[in-house]
């Protein structure tokens, strides 16, 4: 009873939350809307019992939007809170494929014919995802790492705007970097 | 697993009155400090929460022109409750009030929710003051975050369990904090860098007006003011099951050894202010990630090593 | 200061006009036997004390701050040491007082600015509702080379919105932002007034709006008083508030009695020991302590003027009659340039390390 | 689901009594908010502090954000790794090691520092 009023208020404020995303006029409004919507999935999974799932797109959605909102208030082409303005984009044919999407899963999830579960869920299903992590789905989590290295490499030569040869010069002769801000480690 | 009972769900409403409690004994001790430096009296000291209450409850709210009210509200009322949604789950005795079995990243996720409270409360009123401490509490978050989150996975991993009240039972005999000293020390000084207090001010500190504090005034100041006492109460209560035994102890039963470890521990957190200078984020960045960092990775090792 | 009785805990937003350091000393000092405390801005002040007789502009400048007090509120102008208590002891009162508190309310609410929200926010005559990200092009939006002066498009609230700049150090196009840094800043030297251009929180460029100009003074107690206020201002920023209320203590031992200067000597040599040898400091304020030659190093000036600081009011109590000239340098002239490309926090510091209230003491 | 209740419970009782205390300083302040300019000493701003900002950290939100997914795994991890013994520590040790890689490159290349 109450877990089936938990899901529905979540699921209406994760939907509240997304449309206001499109609505508002502020990045930062936008950004944290969003994180909003998370949250209430976040507590929708928690309602499942899917306690390491829930919390978890909780920690990270948060995290995220609060660095997207960042990016959102500095890359925007405009005032970022004090200007009316529009959050979308392609407005047509974004609504066509929205709408035959949303029509597609939601038949999809009233038409088929899903089987009953035939077994039980795992006692503790976090230790039972570790078990997976570290067996069966091994070869899933070593691909992990190298993506995520190469993501970090590729995204700082693109993003960062400073690099080795502008800190120690052309021929890496400074002893020490030529940075506009001290840090705080040595070099 | 240790026989930890559940209390009724309504039981929690009592949650925020009693860590309210824990914060101003934690207030009172910070306040009796900034008062010795003084040259004040110790019953002066000792009154100053109640006394900045009362002025702050009276005191007028103030709006900077084009704040952006709706957020500024919700970092301003969401500092106490995300203190105590971190507090519940901590086992008090052979009692508790959210038995839920991935305590540590539940704690994890609402430190989390303190980066877009800061940054919140900074971007809301509107003040170039505010916005650039907001900022520049993010920062140092991107410091502080990844060593917090190995400190924390260290003793889940010695006690094989995220439950907190197993992480507590795992440590018969020797604490995590003896044998874990690199993630303990990292747990405190992210505990004090997420309250942005003492050294880690960042967000609230004089040379930026205040900071995030710049344009508030009565019931939200006293709301962002408490909200950092609860805070670093709730962050001194989580420390005792997960690095400090638990409610284990001679004479004195567990609940009361759980609130004497918090009050020592909310003691060293509270007391940290003004003892050093501020620990600027441009200086921690590296400090965080090519430091603490890899320390913490090697402490977790060392967790792996004994706990396997 | 003979006042019992009285509140403990008011907070007190000290504002020093131009000239009025040494008042603000014996105001500091009031405050802090009152168990009073200073306020860090506007929003955190019950009590604004005014030190010093203001000039016009300042009035002005004032006036603003005083409507930007919450309240209850109450105010004090104070020229001279004599009859402090009964002032302060007056606003205490003050404070309490409904009537007046209603009036002052009312009084503020009428000058208040126009509210804006974003909710009332007037979309008239700004529609870009149907404007697309894809159709916008950065350089429609360029104010790169405009002058704050000229703002055509005028915002909410009367105010305007950030014009940009693609001119950054790091190539990115963002917003420009202003901020006037003057009275009611902690730490801030009496009646200077800068304009800080920043690119996010880092200084792009400084301008002198207004110069303090500090008193000339004779009695040696008095100039070590002022060098030491400097450094405990230094010290706060830097976040060592133990250290700053040891500083505080020794200068308010020395614009007291006579009788108190060897203790204070004795104090500010320990202070000095104990700023030195900070590891912490030198760390927070320098970074690892080298850097390349062709940067200059703000943080090691703050910390080279703060020890100096120090030192200057040691020689100053040992040997009375020498001279007093403090090695300081020719500060304000060099300010812009030692802040450009500093963040806003470590303009704060290399402000209040200058020691512009104690200055003319420099060449005395 | 029901271990859960109780954080529900926690939650809306800190935000009524949050609702309650605003309530009862209006009363006391007795006045609604004051609308006041932002304070710049006694000077009107020349412009919104609402704008595009410009974050001097942001390349290293990109190292962070590349690194916290791992964190991901992390956690179940450190439930199974006592009975998965020595292979389990160093799969994940070698995973962390790339990463820790990654890490030092970006340490040198200076995304640690501000821009």
């Amino acid at each position: 009873m109450i877990g089936t009023i938990v899901f529905w208020v979540a699921a209406l404020v994760a939907v509240a939350a997304g449309v206001e995303v499109f609505r508002t006029d502020s990045m930062a409004r936008a950004s944290y809307a969003l994180a909003a919507s998370f949250v209430a999935v976040g507590v929708m999974l928690l309602a499942f019992e899917l306690d390491y799932l829930g919390v978890i797109v909780i920690l990270m959605m948060v995290m995220e939007m609060a660095i997207m909102a960042l990016f959102m208030i500095m890359l925007m082409g405009m005032n970022p809170a004090l200007m009316p303005m529009s959050m979308v984009h392609g407005k047509r044919t974004a609504t066509v494929v929205a709408a035959v999407v949303f029509v597609g899963l939601a038949a999809a999830a009233l038409l088929i014919p899903w089987p009953d579960r035939a077994g039980a869920p795992a006692a503790d299903l976090t230790r039972s995802l570790g078990d997976a992590v570290m067996g069966s789905k091994m070869l899933v989590m070593l691909t992990v790492s190298p993506v995520l290295f190469a993501t970090i490499i590729g995204a700082l030569v693109l993003g960062h705007p400073r690099d080795r040869y502008q800190r120690y010069g052309d021929d890496l002769e400074r002893d020490h970097p030529d940075d506009p801000i001290q840090g705080g480690v040595g070099r | 697993m240790p026989e930890v009972t559940t209390l009724q769900p309504w039981w929690a409403a009592l949650a925020p009155v009693t860590l309210l409690t824990l914060a101003a004994a934690g207030a009172a001790m910070a306040g009796a400090q900034t008062a010795r430096r003084r040259g004040d009296g110790p019953l002066v000291a000792a009154t100053t929460p109640l006394t900045e209450t009362w002025r702050l409850l009276r005191q007028r709210r103030r709006v900077p022109v084009a704040a952006d009210r709706v957020l500024w509200h919700v970092a301003v009322g969401g500092l106490p409750v995300v203190a105590v949604l971190m507090a519940v789950v901590v086992p008090l005795g052979s009692v508790v009030l959210v038995d839920s079995p991935v305590g540590v990243v539940w704690f994890n996720a609402m430190d989390v929710m303190l980066w877009a409270l800061w940054w919140l409360a900074g971007w809301g009123p509107n003040s170039t003051h505010s916005l650039v401490a907001g900022h520049r509490f993010l920062g140092l978050a991107l410091a502080y975050e990844l060593p917090l989150m190995f400190a924390l996975t260290s003793p889940a991993i010695a006690a094989h369990s995220l439950r907190l009240a197993d992480v507590a039972s795992a440590q018969q005999g020797l604490w995590f904090a003896v044998w874990m000293p690199v993630a303990f020390g990292v747990y405190l000084l992210s505990a004090v860098a997420f309250s942005s207090w003492g050294p880690f001010a960042v967000a609230a500190h004089s040379d930026l007006a205040g900071g995030v504090l710049a344009e508030t005034s009565g019931v939200d100041r006293w709301l962002v003011l408490a909200g950092r006492h609860l805070v670093l109460a709730a962050a001194a209560l989580v420390a005792v099951p997960l690095f400090l035994g638990g409610g284990a102890g001679p004479v004195l039963g567990p609940v009361a050894w759980t609130l004497v470890k918090a009050l020592v521990v909310l003691a060293v957190l509270e007391l940290s202010a003004g003892r050093a200078p501020m620990i600027r984020p441009e200086r921690f960045a590296e400090v965080g990630w090519m430091v603490l960092l890899p320390a913490t990775v090697l402490q977790m090792l060392v967790a792996a090593g004994g706990a396997s | 200061m003979g006042v019992t009785g009285v509140r403990r805990g008011i907070h007190v937003l000290v504002v020093a006009a131009r000239g009025g350091a040494l008042v603000r000393l014996s105001v500091e000092r009031a405050l802090r036997t009152l168990g009073w405390v200073p306020a860090s801005s506007p929003a955190d002040a019950d009590l604004l004390a005014v030190c010093g007789t203001p000039a016009d502009q300042e009035r002005d400048a004032i006036e603003q701050i005083w409507r930007q007090l919450p309240g209850p509120r109450a105010r004090v102008e104070v020229t001279s040491t004599e009859a402090l208590g009964e002032l302060l002891s007056q606003a205490a009162s003050a404070l309490e007082d409904h009537e007046l508190q209603a009036t002052l309310a009312q009084e503020a609410d009428a000058s208040a600015p126009m509210g804006m929200d974003h909710e009332d926010m007037d979309h008239a005559g700004m529609d870009h509702g149907d404007m697309d990200h894809g159709d916008m092009d950065h350089g429609d939006m360029d104010h790169g080379d405009m002058d704050h002066g000229d703002m055509s498009m005028t915002g909410p609230g009367g105010i305007a919105l950030a014009g940009s700049s693609d001119d950054d150090r790091d190539g990115l196009e963002m917003d420009v932002g202003h901020v006037i840094l003057g009275a009611g800043l902690p730490g801030w030297p009496a009646g200077l007034v800068l304009r800080a251009t920043l690119h996010g929180d880092v200084v792009t460029g400084v301008e002198v709006l207004a110069s303090p100009a500090p008193p000339s003074l004779s009695d040696p107690a008095v100039r070590a008083a002022l060098l030491v206020d400097a450094a405990a201002g230094v010290l706060d920023l830097a976040g060592w508030s133990a250290a700053a209320d040891s500083a505080r203590r020794a200068r308010d031992d020395l614009m007291d009695a006579a009788g108190a200067t060897r203790i204070a000597a004795a104090d500010v040599a320990r202070l000095t020991r104990r700023v030195r040898r900070s590891v912490l400091l030198r760390w927070s304020l320098e970074g690892p302590g080298h850097r390349a030659p062709s940067s200059p190093a703000p943080g090691s000036v703050v910390r080279r003027r703060l020890i100096a600081l120090l030192e200057a009011a040691a020689t100053t109590l040992a040997d009375p009659q020498g001279p007093a000239h403090v090695p300081l340098g020719d500060d304000l002239a060099l300010l812009p340039e030692l802040a450009e490309g500093q963040e806003l926090a470590s303009l704060r510091l290399l402000v209040a390390s200058m020691a512009l209230d104690a200055g003319v003491a420099a060449d005395a | 689901m029901t271990a859960w209740a109780g954080l529900g419970v926690a939650g809306l009782a800190t935000a009524g009594l949050v609702v309650l205390v605003r309530l009862a300083s209006r009363l006391a302040a007795g006045r609604p908010p004051l609308t006041t300019l932002p304070f710049q000493s006694g000077h009107s701003p020349d412009e919104h502090a609402l704008s595009r900002y410009h974050a001097r950290w942001y390349p290293m939100t990109l190292l962070f954000l590349a690194f916290d997914v791992e964190m991901l795994f992390m956690y179940p991890w450190a439930l199974v790794v006592a009975a998965r013994g020595t292979a389990a520590i160093v799969e994940m040790f070698a995973f962390l090691g790339v990463l820790l890689a990654g890490v030092v490159w970006a340490w040198r290349e200076g995304v640690l520092r501000w821009v």
